[in-house]
This record gives C-alpha cells, structure tokens and sequence, in this order.
C-alpha cells in the first residue's frame, strides 16, 4: 500500500490502469462539476459544484506528483470556497431571494464564446508534439522539501546544473511580496467589510423586476432560505 | 485521447481538462449575475490556469524525461492559489459592500459607472 | 613639571578666561542681577584669576632664573642648558632656545658666548591649517616681555574692571543721554548698557592677551583685529552720539590703512618664508625643527647677525631661478643650484628690499595702531569712548600694542625700517605734544600725551633702545590709565571735560587730586637724579641716553634727540598745566565746583593701586630683579652689540644699548631730562599757577602758531580734503554711472522684454491655446461617441475580453503561422 | 504486504494492489465504525459516571456495552423523515460528504510505523486540509434542511472551524519544524526512544502548544464547549436538528472518527506516535531500531500505542465535554483570536529560537536515541527527497529504504 497502488508502475502488463482509471475520474468530475457550476442558479448548489470541481482538481494534482500542491490546493481552495458558500448563504438569505435569470441573448452569446475560446485552447494544447507523447511513468520525487527550499531561494533541484547560487533562481522574493501580499488583502479586506451602518435597502421590486420572479411556496420561514432548488 | 484506461496520461489530458475549467470559469463569469457566482467564475479559471502549470510541471507526465517547467510549475501554481485566495477575500468584501449599498448582490445593477 | 610646560599652560588659562566670561555674558549677560549687575562680578573675577596667574607665571619665570643675555657675565649658560634639557625631555612640541639649541638642532657651531640667545618658549596649541611648509596655528611665544606684558595688562585691566563698575552704574538704570537729541528735540531715553560694556570689556582683553602670547603673526594679526573691533564697540558705546559712532568709524577705518600696510608684510614674509613663526618650531608632520621667523633672521650659524633669509632671497631672485630652469630644466640640481647660488645673490643685495618693505608693512599696522604720524587722527576721537576704555584701551594696552609689536618683531626689522620708525616717532611726540598744549579737553590732553608718549617708545626702539621701548611702555602704561582713571574721576564729579571750567578741585576730590598727581610728575620722569624716582624717570632716561647716543654715533640723525629733549619739556608743560586747571588755584565755575565729590571707593581704590605701581614701576629691587632687567633677559639674540650697515637709507649705526648706561652719555641725559621736565613744570606754574605769563597774552602774541595748534596741524582738514572729499565725488561721479547709465541701459531692456512679452501673449493665447482647445473640444466629442460602449455591465466586460482573447489567439496563429502554445 | 501477494501467492499486481487498497480502506472503515460505536458507548458511561448516574446496563451484560449496537439498530429501524422545502439532493449528500472527509483523512494517518493507508510526504498537511473538508457537509446539511435551527448551526460550525483552522495550523507546524518533515511516518519516527523524545517534552514552548493544539483540534471537531452548532438549548440540535436514521448515524460516526483524527493527530504530533515511553522493543534486543525489518509483532504493539495514547485524548474530550459549560460564539471567536492564535504565534517562534539556541534540547544528544541507526535512513531518504535526480524519496517503500541504508 504505497504510491505504486496508483499505477506508477503502469508498464507493467495491466489491461486495468488504475493512473488512466483515477484520471478519468478525476477529470470527469472536475469537468462535470464545472459545467454544473455553469449551469445551475443556486448560489449553494453552484458552491458545491465548485468545491467539487476543486476537490476533484486536487486529485489531479496528487496524481500529477504535485502532492504539496494538492494539498494545498484543498485547504486554502476548498476552504476559501467553502467561506464564498457560506458568504452566499448569508447574504441571499438576507432579502426575499430571486434566482438571477440571464437573459437567453447573454447564453447563446456566451456559448459561441465559449466554443470558440475553447476552440482555441484545445488547439493550443495538442499543437505540441512531446505534450501528447505519454509519461514515462518515472516515480515523481516528492517536492515538498525542494519546494520549501525553493520557497526560501535555494533550488535543490537544479543542484546539477550549479545553478544553487544564482539568487534569481530561487522564489525568496515572490515568496515575501506574496506574503506581505496576503496581509495587505486580509487588512483590506476587513475594512472593507467592516460593519457600517446599513441604510435602508431598496425595495426589492427593483431587484425583481426582471421577470423571473418565481411563485414561491407559502411564507415558510425555511422557504427563504431555499433559492430555486428543484421542487 | 485514445483508450485513456490502457495508456499513460500525457500532458494534453491535463491541458484539455484545464481547458475545460478555464471556459467553464469564462462563461461563469460572463453569464452569473451573481456576484457571488462571478467570484466562483474566477475561481474556476484560476483553476484551469493551475491545472496547466501543474501538468507542466510534472514530472511523472512528461512526455521525454524531464519535465517543461519542473518545479516552477509547481511554485506558481502555488502563488496562484495564494493570490486566488487574496482576491476572494478582497472581492467577497467588495461583494458585501455593494451588497450594503444596493441590497442586492445583482451585478447587472453595479452600473452606476455607465457612461 | 618643567616650566615649559608651566608657563604655556599658566598664560593660556589666563588668556581664554576672559573669553570665558564675554562668552557667559553674550549669553547670560542680562539674566546676571538687574539689568546685569552680576556682568561686572563675573568679567572682573574673570580678569583678576588672569592677573593671578600671570602673577604665578611672573613668579614662577623670575624663580626659573633666566640669565640675562648682555655680553658679560656668560657663566649662567648652565642653568640654560639645565632648563634646556628638562624641555628636551618633556616636551617635543615645545621650543627653548639657548645657544646649545643651536648643537641639538646641529645647526651652527657651538661656544659663541657673546651672541646670547634670549629665554623664549614657543610652541602650538592648535595647527589651523598645514600644508608643506606652510603652517596657520594658535600658538604662544613666550619670554619675559610676554609674562612682564601678562602682568601690566592683566593688573592694569582688573583695577580698570573694578574702576568701571563703579563709574558705569549708569548703565544700570535707564539711561536719558542729554547728549542725544531726538527729532522731537526731547533727549534720547534708553535702557542701560551695562552687562555690553563689560562684554566688550572682556573681550578685549582676551584680544589684547592673545596679541601679547601669540606666536606667530597670523595669530597676532588676527587678535590685532580683535582688538580693532573691540576699540570699535567700545568707542561706540553710547553709538547714539554722532560724535561717538562717526569716532568709532574713523577709529575703524583708520586703522583698516595701518592693517592694510601690515597685510602685505604678512605676504612678503609668507611669500618668501613660508613661516610666520616667530620662534623655532617642531612641525607635526616630520618631527625635525623647523626654524622661525628670528632663526632665520637672525641665524645661529651667522652670530645672529641679521641677514636676508634665504627664502626671501630666492623670491625676489625669482628671475635668476628662471634663467637657470631655462638653462638646465632637471629639477634635481636646480635646488642644489639655488642653494649654491643664493649667497652671491644676498651679496647683490637681493630681498633686502623684500625685507625692508616687510618690516615696513609690520611697522604700518603699528603705525595705525597705536597711533603714529601720520595715522594718529582716530586716537583723540577716541576719547568718545567711555573714560574707563580709554584708560584700558587707548593708552594703557591697545595702542601699547604697535610698540609691542615693533618690539616683539625687532629682530626682522633692518636699520632701515628702524629709522623709519624712529623719525615716526619723533614726529609724532612732537606734533601730538604741541597739539596737547593748547587743547582744553581734560581727555584729549590727555590723549595727545599718549600719542606723544608713544612716539616716545618707538623712537626709542627705532633708535635701538630696545628695552628703553619696552620700559616706558610699560611704566606708561602703568601712569598713562592712572592719569587717565583720574580724568575720568574728576569728569564722573564735574560732569565736563572742559578744564576752563574746573579748578581748585584739590580740596573736594583729594584722592583724585594727589594720585594724579603722581601720575603726572611719573609722566614727566620727576625724580631726585642719579638717586630715585618715579618710573617715569627711569624709561624716559633711558630714552633720552639711547637718543643720545644714537645722534652721538650718527649726527646726520641728532635732530631726533632735540625731539626728544624738546618733547619732554613739552609733556612737562602741559601736563601741569592740565593738573593746575583742574585742581589747583580757584574754582571758575561755581555750579560746577558745588556739585564736584570725591568719586566712590571703588573709583579711588584702583587710583591709590595705580599710583603706587606709577611711582614704583621703574625701580630695580636688589638681585637685578626689576623690570629693566626683566626686559634685558628678552633682549633679542644679536642686537646687544653696535652694528654697523650701509643700508637703503644711507648708512646707520644702531648703538650698543648697554653703551648707553656708559657715565657721559647717562650723566647728560639724565641731567637734560631733569632740567627740560623742570623748566617745563616751572613755565606751567607761572601761567597757570601764579599768573605771571598770561596764557591769553601768549596766544596773542603767537596767533597763528595758537590757531595752528587749536586746529591740531589742520590735521584733520588736510585728510578731509585729501581723502574724503575726493573718494566722495568719485562715488557721486560712479552714482551717476549707474543712475545714468546703467540704470537707463536695463529699463530700455526691461521695456523691450514687455513689447516681446506682448506679443508672446497673443501668440499664446491665440495659437497656442487655439490648439490646445481644439484638442481639448475633439477629445472631448469623442469621449461622448465612446462613453456609449461603456454600459457598466460587468458581465459584458468580461465578454469584452473573451474575444480580444480569442482575436488576438486567432490573429497570432493565421499572421506569425504559429500557435502562442507552441 | 502487496509484495508478498504478488511475489508468494502470484496474484497480478493490479490484482494484489487492488486487493491491498480495498483490504486497507475495509481496516480505516471499521476502525472509525467500531471506534464510533465503543466511543458512543463510553461517552454513555462516562457521562453517567460525572453525573453520578449509572448509565447503560442491561444490554449486553452489567456493562451495557452492547447498548450503542443496540442504538445503530434502533436508528436502522427509525424513519426516514425529510422536510418539506428541503433541498433533496444536498440533503441527501450532506452526510456523506462530513463522512467521507473524515475518512479521507486517516488515509494519511499512520497507525504504525509505516501501517498507513498512503505514505504521503505531505501527511500533516493532507490530514489537516482534509478535517476541514468535514464542516461542508455540516453546511450543507443546515442549509438543504431549510430550517432556521439547522442553518444558524451551519453557519456557526463554519465559522468557527474557519478561524480555528489557523491557530490549529499554527500548533500543527511546530512538530513539522522540529521533525523537519511533514511525513507523519517520519514524524512519529523522529521520537522514538524514551518519553523524553516525545516532542511535548522536546521544550516548555512545545509543552505549552501541545495544549493548544488540544483546545483547538476540540473546537474544529467541534465538540464541547466549543459544540454551538448543535447546542440542543438554543438550537434544537444544531445542524442535524432534521436528520434522523442512518444519514443521522453517518454524522455521528463522522464526528467520532474525527474526534479519534485528531487525537491520534496529537499522539503523533506530540506524543511520540506509536513509540511506548519505554522502547522495550530495543532494551528486549528484538529490534536493533530496524523497526523495518522488525517483526509485524512490533507493529501490532505500536498500534496499540497509538490506540491508546489517541483513546485517551477521545476520553479527556468526553471528560471535559461534561465538565464545562459551553461557550458562547462570541467567547469562541474571542478564544481563538485573542487567545490561541497570539499563543500560538509566540510559541511558535519560542521553539524556533529553543532550535536555533540549543539544538540538542536541554539534555546534549538526548535526541540522538538509541533509534539512530533508524534516523540514519531517514536523513537518507530526506537527503534523498533533496537530491536532484529525485529517484528516491521518502514514499518510495520502506524495504526499497532499508536496501539502500545497508
């Protein structure tokens, strides 16, 4: 039970590879949620959706051999979202909540966008030849330790081309100015949200006048709280 | 893209579902009137970005021996998700100021700059 | 520790105390008591420790025992050489010189007893500048003229501190100078300027102590000016007065002439010396000495016999240099070269003009100071000045201080210079005596006795009476601010200066009365011949002999001597005449004979102090210990014998001064000097004592003789017409220049600038600001057409952007045939 | 062990790797299952002994040990009851989701050394990250049961396991300092030896931070007196108020298992992992530190370690649950930023500085234990996770280790 149960060893005669196997999954599940993000109104759902996606793109990464990296992108991602979600919860919650509708023009445009935005980046990735060449399945060193190094200004793994000393090499700056970076944002960001006194909202028609505004059932009080879920 | 279950992945896999997300995000962005689904918008193309950079990155997925960005790959993947992090800080506190002002979170009503 | 080390630091206490307390008063000066009571303790305390350790110091170098350097008695070079050696081993940076200072400095052949080198210490405090050879420092010189000048200076100044303190009270207090009128015609109202008056007092006396320690001449040039200043703030005290601020300026400007002649000295000297050192000294930079000013003067290796340095030599050789260089230019042999070839070049009398025209500009600066002809215009002025100042400044120290430097740069001075000098003096005693006998102003008589006493004293140097100088400068100074503290007595109690109103005032003011007294019988050198006297009678000998002997050696030159006889018969007469209208016979002013006091003790106590030094100055205490032998031990190495030099001036004999105590020519001076002072004495009492010889009936009788003298020599007239009144029309003549000329030139540019300027605006604001709105009015159209793409809708934005993504994606791959990826 | 199907047996590896993943997951499951109910059944107890009561004891003996089979039975038997407006579909998976993060996370939690689900290289990470997937569920829960009740627990559970995830993180990074790896394996291994080599003793800081770590891993599970999101007082019961059956029981398990996470977290981090406080495996001579090759019967008795170090930490939480009253959020929210993160923060640099000024601990080599020859592969593999080529590492199989240590 070890790294190899996820077919690093795949030259080995499979007809099953368990790499390809959790690929496909992966994948599919961070595409699919995607476009559920995509499609559905609910500010919940599409959370979910998203840390779905999230989570299935941190399986990419464990599987690519970036575990750091895939950790990370569960902790901060994952959680980052999962503070979207609750952000969401709170503030549609607040007024008497109407699913946003696009207008059907904005969809069709968006779509022809997006085809050919993806057109392009499809192209884009099979436009190289050794990017389509397969694996060679070599076990990915761990990268925590040189990322760390990495991360303080030394590169461990350039250690062979001598190029240890060059101090543009390593990431010491970017690390302290993404750093410094996160505490200006957290102070920015509590001042912005900083508690000041609520003038009376609009009234809601405004919000509504666009016209989807669904029948909803009785005032339940857990009716506000459900936005367009599928009844 | 053929018979994925009998071959090693490549790094165009990885490219493709980056794509995916990238054009997910895109469309997100450009369809939710949300303010928060736009945020999840970005989070998603930010997504995709990482997808390509860790892929690139990769060792185990490159195609001839070693790797196109070795461990950069990595590290701004890193940056990437740190900055995503920052940015949803600042734009859910930009959100929950609109939202004080306007009582909505409706981003098609944030055109008091119109010309 | 040795007394190297002693007196340098002893003398540089004394000295910086009193800059201590102009320092305290500058700032602190009004917070001392009401309205600065406290400034008088504080700057008399200051400058009586000053006169206690130079009283140490004097004490301290008569104990040294310092022999005296006159041809006989040789046998005390031990101690010398003893005091030598203690320096040698305690302090480098300081100088002794004695003749075995010539063997350390390996410099001349030892065993030259008869050229005896004076006791002096010099060395540096502070080194302001250094470069090479050339050297600005802070340092001292000291021998004994320097202890016995500390001593005079400090005790003269600490009884003149507590003289003022009592006679500046005014100043206490608001002031109404009824000498001042105001526009509105009510006399001036002021608050007092006590704590200022001792301020400057301090200062200069810390001045007056750095010219008498310094040791080299920049140093002393630049407290020459210090004491310029000092006399400028303190003549114009009470600056309200146009008298008193017009007296300080001439004073000023005056002595800018003499100081002007003295900074070329410098120049000759720095330019062919590279030293202004008076003394050997031992250079920071490499250890060896370097000799000074006398040394190379007066070398050792030449028995102090004086000669044209080297340095001045070559400089005025200059041209010689040049040829040689154009001869052969390898700098290597052209100084050996030089060298070789400097003493045929002295032969020819190269620089003897350098050094004539160097001791000439010195000799300038001691002309402007201390008041000779044809300079001496400022010091009656002077008298503006509070009488305390006058005393201090203008006749005890300041004005001493030309002689002093004469006397301190005696060695470098050729015989020429000297009878320049000496024909100065003459002319000045002569003229400054007639003038005093007809002038009624108790402080200007007074001030033309100094002017004439000074004469005096350079006469006597300038005829080689280098210590008969020195001594009656300082007896002089001694009864000189004793006469004049006494005038100030009885001016502070009549409230006039004007003799014609005083009289008989013996009776009210006995302190004042006697005590001048005395000063006046010291100023005429009265004593019992050949037995005892006042200490004038002693220094004035000694003038008088030298004088003597100096016409003796030289007739062509004997008119000097009848000046001088003839002075003293002058001094006798009027000074008398000044003491009998003032105190004796009746009063001829009533109102001010009531309102006349004998001033406070604190006047007459520095009164009673004075005159005992006036009568006892001059005496030699048994042990050779007095100020005559005292000066004897200073006497410059070299000027002890009688020399002989054909110079520029025809050729002069200075006289050996010892010869001068020789019988006949003591016997007839003395004799000549007591009869001229007794007829003078005699002729004063008839005129003014028992009216005998109408003084009316006299200036009848010699009406323009009188005229001339009341008018001073037209003295005053002549420089109006000379100097003033010319250099006034040259400035009207350069005024019209500009108003005319000058003034009319840039008004005619600043109106063609305003025609162009006008024009420039049209352009501006037609053209240029046309262009500018066009612009301004076409972005702002399009501003307009463009605002409408702008909806503020986010969502379209970022539509926006997708495709200017996928054009730019799409354009890259058709246009550069590849893809970004690739 | 997949080598000893493959080799000995001969199955086809992806079989024996297969077989090997399934039978692992199978273990973690019955561990957080039996766990959950033995926990249940203790906390039953133990509460009634703190009351002073009795607590279960008829079924299944005078213990009533049975009584927690019986409570899973009941809830199999119970209704399943969804509200009306619920929205079905994250209704459904809100269970699921608490549970499965708690389950992702003991992939990564070695029981042993090396009896761990996946060696990452990045356990602690993993592990942290992953405990905090659980709270989604809860979110999901409160919000998709479309009750105020539920949604006020949700929103407090979030709220408070976001801020409590950095004072957490912060205690969790020191070992990872001291140990200098983030290797869970590598941690425990580092304190083999005497209790003295356990990192809690390693500096006062340590000892200090252990229990903050212990106070925030409390508030991130969530239990007392940090439980508002299902306190029954002010909130029915908080986020599952509309739960009921078995989605009901697969919160609760999920709560154990996170509950036995986080203690057998703090064993590792702190308490030396699976080492006794007495090596008796090298004073018996059975191993000569080479707890490689040491007989599985090593293994075993560092399970047992592990076990009973993390069952302890479960029982002090039950201790303290009935001890103290429960907080207020607003006295959460200020212990966590007034009080553990500063705390934290500063013991965090004091142990930096302890490592800086004497890094041989208080007692000179007291770290070099008589596991050295152990520590001597280590450094290896993390020389190895240095060096540039990257062919070997630390999560490349223990026996690969050994191969390349002789």
């Amino acid at each position: 039970m070890n790294h190899e149960a996820f077919g690093l060893s795949a030259n080995l005669f499979a007809f099953l590879d368990w790499h390809g196997f959790f690929f496909l999954l992966f994948a599919g599940v961070a595409c699919v949620a995607a476009v559920m993000v995509v499609l559905s109104d609910n500010v919940v759902r599409m959370a979910l959706h998203l840390v779905l996606s999230l989570g299935a793109t941190a399986g990419l990464f464990f599987l690519a051999g970036a575990e750091f990296v895939g950790a990370m992108q569960l902790m901060i991602y994952v959680g980052g979202t999962l503070v979207l979600l609750v952000f969401g919860v709170m503030l549609t919650a607040q007024t008497q909540l109407v699913a946003l509708r696009t207008p059907a023009g904005d969809r069709v445009i968006a779509g022809i966008l997006a085809a050919a935005i993806l057109a392009v980046l499809l192209q884009a990735a099979f436009s190289v030849e050794s990017w389509q060449k397969p694996g060679q399945g070599v076990a990915a060193a761990p990268r925590a330790t040189p990322l760390g190094m990495a991360l303080v200004g030394v590169r461990v793994d350039q250690v062979a081309e001598e190029k240890l000393g060059q101090p543009k090499n390593g990431y010491l700056l970017p690390f302290e100015i993404v750093s410094v970076h996160l505490l200006v944002v957290l102070v920015g960001a509590a001042y912005l949200a900083r508690a000041k006194r609520r003038q009376v909202p609009r009234p809601v028609e405004i919000v509504a006048s666009t016209d989807s505004l669904k029948p909803r059932p009785s005032g339940v009080a857990s009716a506000t709280l459900v936005s367009g879920g599928p009844k | 893209m053929t018979c994925l279950l009998f071959g090693v992945v490549s790094v165009s896999h990885y490219l493709v579902v980056g794509a995916i997300l990238f054009t997910c995000g895109v469309i997100c962005m450009a369809l939710k009137r949300n303010a928060l689904g736009v945020l999840m918008g970005i989070e998603l193309v930010l997504n995709g970005a990482n997808i390509n950079f860790v892929a690139f990155g990769s060792e185990y997925l490159a195609g001839d021996g070693e790797s196109v960005l070795g461990l950069d790959g990595e590290v701004m993947a890193l940056f990437v998700i740190l900055l995503a992090a920052a940015e949803a800080a600042v734009a859910l506190a930009i959100t929950l100021n609109f939202y004080n002002n306007h009582a909505t979170v409706d981003v098609d009503r944030a055109d008091d700059l119109h010309g | 520790m040795t007394a190297a080390q002693l007196f340098p630091i002893l003398l540089g206490i004394a000295w910086l105390i009193p800059l201590a307390s102009f320092v305290a008063i500058l700032f602190f000066g009004n917070r001392m008591g009401d309205h600065g009571k406290g400034a008088a303790t504080v700057a008399t305390s200051a400058i009586g420790v000053s006169f206690f350790l130079s009283l140490i110091t004097f004490f301290a170098w008569v104990m040294a025992g310092h022999e005296v350097s006159s041809p006989h008695h040789d046998d005390s070079h031990a101690s010398v050489h003893r005091t030598y050696n203690d320096t040698e081993q305690s302090v480098q940076a300081v100088v002794f010189r004695s003749p075995e200072h010539g063997d350390a400095g390996g410099s001349h052949a030892s065993g030259h007893g008869e050229a005896v080198v004076p006791a002096s210490y010099s060395g540096d405090w502070y080194t302001l500048y250094e470069s090479g050879t050339l050297r600005l420092s802070i340092g001292w010189y000291i021998d004994s003229i320097t202890v016995l000048m500390f001593v005079v200076v400090t005790f003269i100044a600490t009884c003149i501190h507590f003289y003022a303190a009592g006679y500046m009270h005014d100043e206490l207090h608001d002031v109404t100078d009824s000498e001042v009128r105001l526009a509105t015609g009510e006399p001036l109202h002021r608050e007092g300027r006590f704590p200022r008056f001792f301020q400057a007092l301090s200062l200069f006396c810390f001045s007056m102590l750095g010219i008498v320690i310094a040791g080299n001449l920049a140093m002393v040039f630049i407290f020459w000016e210090l004491v310029g200043i000092c006399s400028w703030f303190l003549i114009g005290f009470y600056f309200e007065r146009h008298s008193a601020s017009t007296a300080a300026n001439k004073a000023f400007i005056v002595n800018r002439v003499g100081d002007f002649g003295m900074l070329i000295g410098l120049m000759a000297l720095w330019g062919g010396l590279g030293t202004l050192q008076f003394g050997d000294s031992v250079s920071s930079a490499t250890g060896q000495v370097e000799p000074g000013l006398f040394e190379l003067v007066r070398p050792a290796e030449n028995h102090h016999e004086q000669q044209v340095p080297d340095g001045l030599v070559a400089f005025a050789a200059a041209d010689q240099i040049e040829k040689m260089v154009a001869a052969n230019p390898s700098s290597g042999e052209l100084s050996r070269e030089v060298a070789a070839a400097v003493p045929d070049w002295r032969e020819q009398g190269y620089g003897r003009w350098l050094l004539f025209v160097a001791g000439l500009g010195i000799f300038c600066g001691c002309v402007g100071k201390s008041a000779q002809v044809p300079l001496f215009v400022w010091l009656p002025d002077a008298m503006e000045g509070p009488t305390p100042v006058s005393a201090l400044v203008h006749s005890a120290t300041m004005v001493a201080a030309g002689v002093y430097l004469v006397g301190r740069f005696f060695p470098v001075l050729t015989p020429d210079v000297l009878l320049v000098i000496a024909y100065t003096g003459g002319l000045t005693l002569f003229i400054a005596a007639t003038i005093a006998v007809t002038a009624t102003d108790i402080k200007r008589v007074l001030a033309y006795s100094t002017v004439s006493q000074l004469g005096y004293m350079m006469l006597a140097l300038g005829v080689g009476g280098w210590v008969a100088g020195l001594f009656h400068l300082i007896t002089h100074a001694f009864f000189k601010s004793l006469l004049f503290l006494c005038s100030g007595s009885v001016i502070h109690a009549c409230h006039t200066n004007d003799m014609r109103k005083m009289g008989g005032l013996l009776k009210v003011m006995p302190y004042t009365g006697w005590t001048m007294l005395i000063g006046c019988l010291a100023i005429i050198g009265a004593g019992v011949p050949f037995v005892l006297g006042f200490s004038g009678y002693y220094s004035k000998d000694a003038i008088l002999a030298q004088a003597l002997l100096f016409s003796r050696t030289n007739p062509q030159h004997s008119i000097l001597y009848l000046a001088v006889a003839g002075g003293a018969f002058i001094t006798a007469f009027y000074m008398f005449r000044l003491w009998f209208m003032t105190f004796a016979g009746s009063p001829r002013d009533q109102h001010v004979f009531e309102h006349a006091h004998e001033s406070p003790r604190v006047m007459t106590a520095p009164l009673v102090a004075l005159a005992i030094f006036a009568v006892a100055a001059g005496w030699a205490l048994p042990g050779g210990l007095g100020v005559e032998s005292l000066l004897e031990q200073a006497r410059p190495a070299g000027t002890a014998e009688t020399i002989t030099t054909a110079g520029i001036l025809g050729s002069i004999t200075l006289p050996a001064e010892h010869e001068s105590h020789s019988g006949a020519i003591h016997v007839t001076a003395t004799l000549t000097a007591f009869l001229t002072a007794l007829s003078g004495v005699l002729l004063a009492a008839a005129m003014y004592l028992k009216p005998l010889i109408s003084p009316v009936a006299v200036a009848h009788a010699a009406r323009p003789i009188y005229t001339f003298l009341v008018h001073r020599w037209y003295v005053d007239e002549l420089y109006n017409r000379i100097f003033v009144l010319p250099t006034l029309g040259l400035a009207r003549f350069v005024a019209a220049i500009d108003t005319q000329l000058i003034d009319r030139f840039i008004n005619s540019l600043a109106w063609i600038a305003r025609q162009i300027a006008t024009v420039d605006a049209w352009f501006d604001r037609v053209i240029v600001d046309g262009i500018v709105n066009v612009a301004g009015s076409v972005t702002w159209k399009a501003g307009l057409e463009l605002k409408r793409i702008q909806t503020g809708n986010l969502r379209q934005y970022v539509m926006f952007i997708v495709v200017g993504t996928v054009a730019i994606f799409v354009l890259a791959t058709l246009l550069f045939r590849t893809s970004f990826a690739g | 062990m997949a080598e000893f199907l493959i080799e000995t047996i001969g199955l086809p590896p992806w079989l024996s790797w297969t077989a090997i993943a399934g039978l692992s997951a199978f273990l973690i499951l019955n561990v957080i299952a039996g766990g959950a109910l033995v926990f249940i059944w203790a906390e039953r107890k133990i509460a009634a002994r703190i009351q002073d009561r009795l607590g279960p004891t008829r079924t299944g003996g005078r213990f009533g040990w049975l009584q927690s089979l019986a409570d899973g039975i009941k809830l199999l038997a119970k209704e399943d009851l969804m509200p009306d407006g619920a929205d079905v579909l994250l209704f459904r998976i809100a269970p699921y989701v608490s549970f499965c993060a708690s389950f992702c996370a003991f992939i990564a939690l070695p029981f042993a050394f090396d009896v761990v689900g996946q060696r990452l290289n990045v356990g602690v990470f993993f592990v942290v990250a992953v405990l905090g997937l659980e709270v989604f569920g809860v979110i999901l829960a409160g919000y998709a049961s479309a009750s105020k009740w539920s949604l006020f627990g949700a929103m407090r559970e979030a709220a408070q396991v976001v801020s409590y995830e950095v004072p957490l993180g912060m205690c969790v990074v020191v070992p990872v300092m001291l140990a200098g790896s983030m290797d869970l394996v590598t941690i425990g291994e580092k304190q083999a030896g005497w209790a003295s080599n356990w990192f809690i003793f390693h500096d006062p800081f340590t000892f200090i931070i252990f229990w903050v770590y212990y106070t925030c891993a409390l508030a991130s599970v969530n239990r007392a007196p940090f439980d508002l999101a299902e306190a029954e007082s002010e909130l029915v019961a908080g986020f599952h108020t509309e739960y009921s059956r078995l989605r009901w029981s697969f919160f609760f398990m999920a709560e154990y298992g996170s509950m036995f996470l986080v203690s057998a977290l703090a064993a590792i981090l702190f308490l030396g992992g699976w080492n006794g406080p007495v090596p008796i495996s090298q004073l018996l001579g059975l191993s000569d530190g080479m707890a490689v090759d040491a007989p599985y019967v090593l293994r075993l008795l560092g399970c047992l370690n592990l076990f009973v170090k993390a069952t302890a930490g479960v029982l002090v939480m039950m201790w303290i649950r009935w001890t103290l009253p429960r907080l207020r959020i607003d006295q959460v929210m200020t212990t966590c930023l007034k009080y553990c993160t500063p705390i934290a923060a500063v013991m965090f640099a004091g142990v930096m500085l302890w490592q800086l000024l004497l890094p041989g601990g208080l007692v000179a080599g007291s770290f070099r234990n008589a596991a050295g020859v152990r520590e001597g592969w280590l450094e290896q593999s993390n020389s190895g996770e240095l060096d540039s080529e990257g062919s070997m590492s630390g999560t490349i199989p223990s026996r690969r280790i050994v191969e390349v240590s002789r």
